[in-house]
């Protein structure tokens, strides 16, 4: 039975192993915990206090170092989601379920951060707290496809239907996501031509752009820190019977 | 089992698909059929929904024919969905799906045809059904051609993307008000092209590129929509 | 590999926190009669949704005819007759058009038989009632119907007998055995003191739970 | 340094309070992010401990 599963490379099937997914995701943790810390303090410090004032928006522009990774994050989580669902469902593997599962409250977050600082940053940029803005729009509707999957995740009690009901719809998201950006930016020319945009400014100099590369990393350190410590809780949660979670417990 | 493909089981494979696809697509007809009130419940609604309108913003003609696409589109895409929770409903309270899921048939096909059948039940007759709303909401006569033409090609898209939402929460006791949170937010992109065909159509500007899309939408949603309800529903009844 | 129809290997199964069966390991071989017991919760119902394919929520390995069961579903699905709790009867169809549906999903029927299997299940002049219109067993017996029709091998059967007479209950036992004799196998669950019971093999699975 | 004193750098311009409350929110959902599932994980293993006891009596 197992000759037919050599084609898969070894560290594939530890990953499989909650338990071992469980220990190496605990030892990778602190280092991404530090690196987190350390990039978002320098990259925020450098964002508030070092990086030249922006020509027409003055310092407003400066919450574009929380709106950009914030939005990328939010982004790149969900087809990170959809992923981990899609190996879940395929190749049945518990601990890709799990991380699927973790990831859909920090995207949900995310976007719900990248909405209120692209909100906030609206009102003095274009007087207003909500414009019907291509960006924004899209990101409210990731929002709403982030809330469906949580909702399915909340309505299904069974944990290994959830999962596979969960990837089914994140899967359809994700192939409907290029095709929502598209209609939104399409019908956004439509409505508001030649407005002021947000986040597109051409050639931004090194002294603007680096220390938001500096948030963007951060930001990333800390979703793969978030990411783990909820999946670390989700495999405790559904390990309970295993030994080594019994065991593990009783040592503390 | 090596199967020799020739013409003739070419042929004889072809042909079973289309009786099967037939013989599902005549039944779900047949319920509907027999049990009229599922029929007209989302008809009853379309109309209600535009009616709230007139009342609820302005009864003025100028303004009601601007907003006329818009609010055409969102009650038929509301009835759609309320009409969608009935879709695998009661084969899966009945054991039908069960047997359905148990069969040796191609559960692509099977599918594909139920979601024709609730098609043929809901968004045909929306459509047919618009041209009275657009009367009552004043929207010019050039645009009801873009209106029809456009519901005709959007509305069997928001029953295959509605479907997968139904067999997602065909096993929850609370499946209804579930479905609109997972399924909205994937019908934005026909209501956009959608009213905007019509808007097109009441200013006279070309429409093509919006059947065109819409077309496009709904090709993807026709191979890609029946994996995903397969899927949903193998999961839903596993449980 | 083994010849058994269904090989069951080290099947595991838990639910809501409960182990409902671990390291269960069976095989059914060709004309068998197996009658799964259990009290109330024991998961018969589960085994025989997981044997069906049903359901996947188990850990271990299904073999039919010697091959994974999950490499072999079109093959494994053309031989099985699945009779559960919900008897898959449409209320608004009538008899007849319930089984036309049937052998529609199943191509091997011959639909020139549905009149025949009616008439065995004694609901000859039923045939044009909508079934809601009719009991309770009668439904059940539209649903039964199918055992005279088909032509799978495997007849997974959960509680056949509910609402059925005494008569109706000794004609499928009848069934039951000339299956078997004919090279076919059936599992079942019944809380009916089976007449054929010694030509029944037992299988339970209180003995086999975890405690 | 592109503030004069400390003053300025909390004016920012005239956009201080958009600037700022930006910055709060991002500190409140990054904490949020990291809080939560440290206390859930306390609770699930408090949880674990109290059902470990309760079999370890039972049996």
């Amino acid at each position: 039975m197992s000759e037919k599963k050599n084609w898969m490379p070894r560290w594939f099937y530890q990953l499989a192993s909650p338990r071992w997914s469980y220990e190496i995701m605990g030892k990778l943790l602190p280092g991404f915990a530090v690196a987190a810390f350390l990039f978002l303090i320098a990259g925020t410090v450098w964002a508030l206090l070092f990086a030249p004032p922006e020509a027409y928006q003055g310092n407003s522009y400066r919450i574009i170092y929380i709106h950009v990774p914030s939005a990328l994050l939010a982004q790149s989580c969900y087809m990170m989601m959809a992923i981990a669902g899609a190996i879940g469902l395929i190749w049945k593997m518990k601990v890709a379920d799990m991380v699927a599962k973790s990831c859909a409250p920090i995207g949900a977050t995310m976007a719900v951060l990248a909405l209120a600082t692209g909100a906030i940053w609206g009102k003095p940029t274009w007087g207003s707290w909500w414009v019907w803005d291509a960006r924004l729009t899209s990101m409210l509707i990731l929002l709403f496809l982030y809330l469906g999957v949580i909702a399915l995740y909340s309505a299904i009690e069974n944990e290994a239907m959830a999962a596979k009901s969960a990837a089914v719809l994140a899967l359809v998201g994700l192939v409907n996501i290029p095709i929502i950006k598209y209609s939104v930016d399409w019908w956004n020319t439509l409505h508001q031509p030649a407005t002021f945009k947000l986040t597109e400014r051409p050639a931004m100099v090194p002294e603007m752009w680096l220390p938001l590369l500096v948030m963007v990393i951060g930001f990333y350190c800390f979703f793969a820190v978030s990411l783990m410590m909820r999946t670390r809780n989700e495999i405790l949660v559904r390990e309970r019977r295993a030994s080594w979670v019994k065991e593990l417990v009783e040592k503390q | 089992m090596g199967r020799i493909v020739t013409n003739e089981s070419a042929n004889s494979e072809a042909s079973s698909v289309l009786s099967l696809f037939g013989a599902v697509l005549k039944r779900d007809l047949m319920l509907a059929y027999r049990k009229k009130s599922d029929l007209f419940n989302p008809l009853i609604f379309f109309l209600m929904v535009a009616t709230l309108f007139p009342l609820g913003v302005s009864p003025e003609p100028d303004f009601l024919a601007q907003i006329a696409p818009g609010v055409v589109w969102v009650a038929a895409l509301l009835a759609t969905l309320l009409s969608m929770e009935s879709v695998f409903k009661s084969d899966f309270e009945d054991g039908t799906l069960e047997q359905t899921l148990l069969s040796p048939q191609p559960l692509f096909v099977i599918v594909l045809a139920k979601v024709l059948a609730h098609w043929m039940m809901s968004g045909l007759p929306l459509t047919l059904l618009a041209p009275l709303l657009a009367v009552m909401l004043f929207l010019p006569a050039e645009g009801m051609s873009g209106l029809m033409l456009s519901l005709l090609i959007g509305t069997p898209t928001l029953s295959l993307v509605g479907a997968i939402g139904a067999a997602l929460t065909v096993g929850l006791r609370k499946g209804g008000v579930l479905i609109s949170l997972l399924v909205l937010p994937l019908y934005i992109p026909v209501l956009i092209f959608g009213t905007s065909a019509v808007q097109a159509a009441v200013t006279g500007l070309p429409l093509a590129g919006f059947f065109a899309l819409l077309g496009a939408i709904l090709a993807l949603g026709l191979v890609l929509a029946p994996l995903a309800i397969s899927a949903a529903l193998r999961i839903s009844v596993s449980g | 590999m083994s010849t058994a129809l269904l090989h069951v290997d080290k099947l595991y199964c838990e639910r809501d926190d409960r182990i409902l069966f671990e390291d269960l390991s069976f095989a059914i071989n060709a004309g068998e009669v197996i009658q799964v017991e259990g009290q109330n919760g024991s998961g018969k119902t589960t085994l025989l949704r997981i044997l069906s394919g049903l359901s996947n929520h188990y850990e271990g390995d299904i073999f039919w005819k010697g091959s994974l069961l999950s490499t072999v579903q079109d093959d494994f699905r053309r031989e099985l007759l699945y009779f559960g709790h919900h008897p898959g009867v449409k209320a608004v169809l009538t008899p007849e058009e319930n089984l036309h549906w049937y052998a529609a999903m199943h191509p091997s029927i011959d639909g020139k038989k549905i009149a025949m299997a009616l008439e065995q299940v004694g609901l000859r002049g039923f045939e044009d009632s909508p079934c809601h219109t009719l009991s309770a067993g009668q439904n059940r017996r539209v649903s039964l119907a199918r055992l005279y029709l088909t032509s799978a091998k495997l007849w997974i059967l959960d509680e056949p007998f509910t609402a059925i007479d005494k008569k109706g209950v000794a004609q499928k036992e009848q069934l039951i055995l000339d299956h078997a004799a004919n090279g076919g196998s059936v599992i079942l669950t019944t809380h009916h003191e089976l007449a054929i019971s010694e030509k029944v093999r037992r299988f339970n699975l209180d003995e086999l739970a975890g405690t | 340094m592109n503030f004069d004193s400390f003053s300025d750098f909390i004016a920012m311009g005239g956009h201080g309070f958009y600037v700022w409350l930006s910055y709060a929110i991002a500190l409140v959902v990054v904490v949020i992010n990291i809080v939560n599932p440290a206390l859930q994980k306390k609770k699930i293993v408090s949880d674990l401990v109290r059902r470990l006891r309760r079999e370890n009596k039972s049996s």
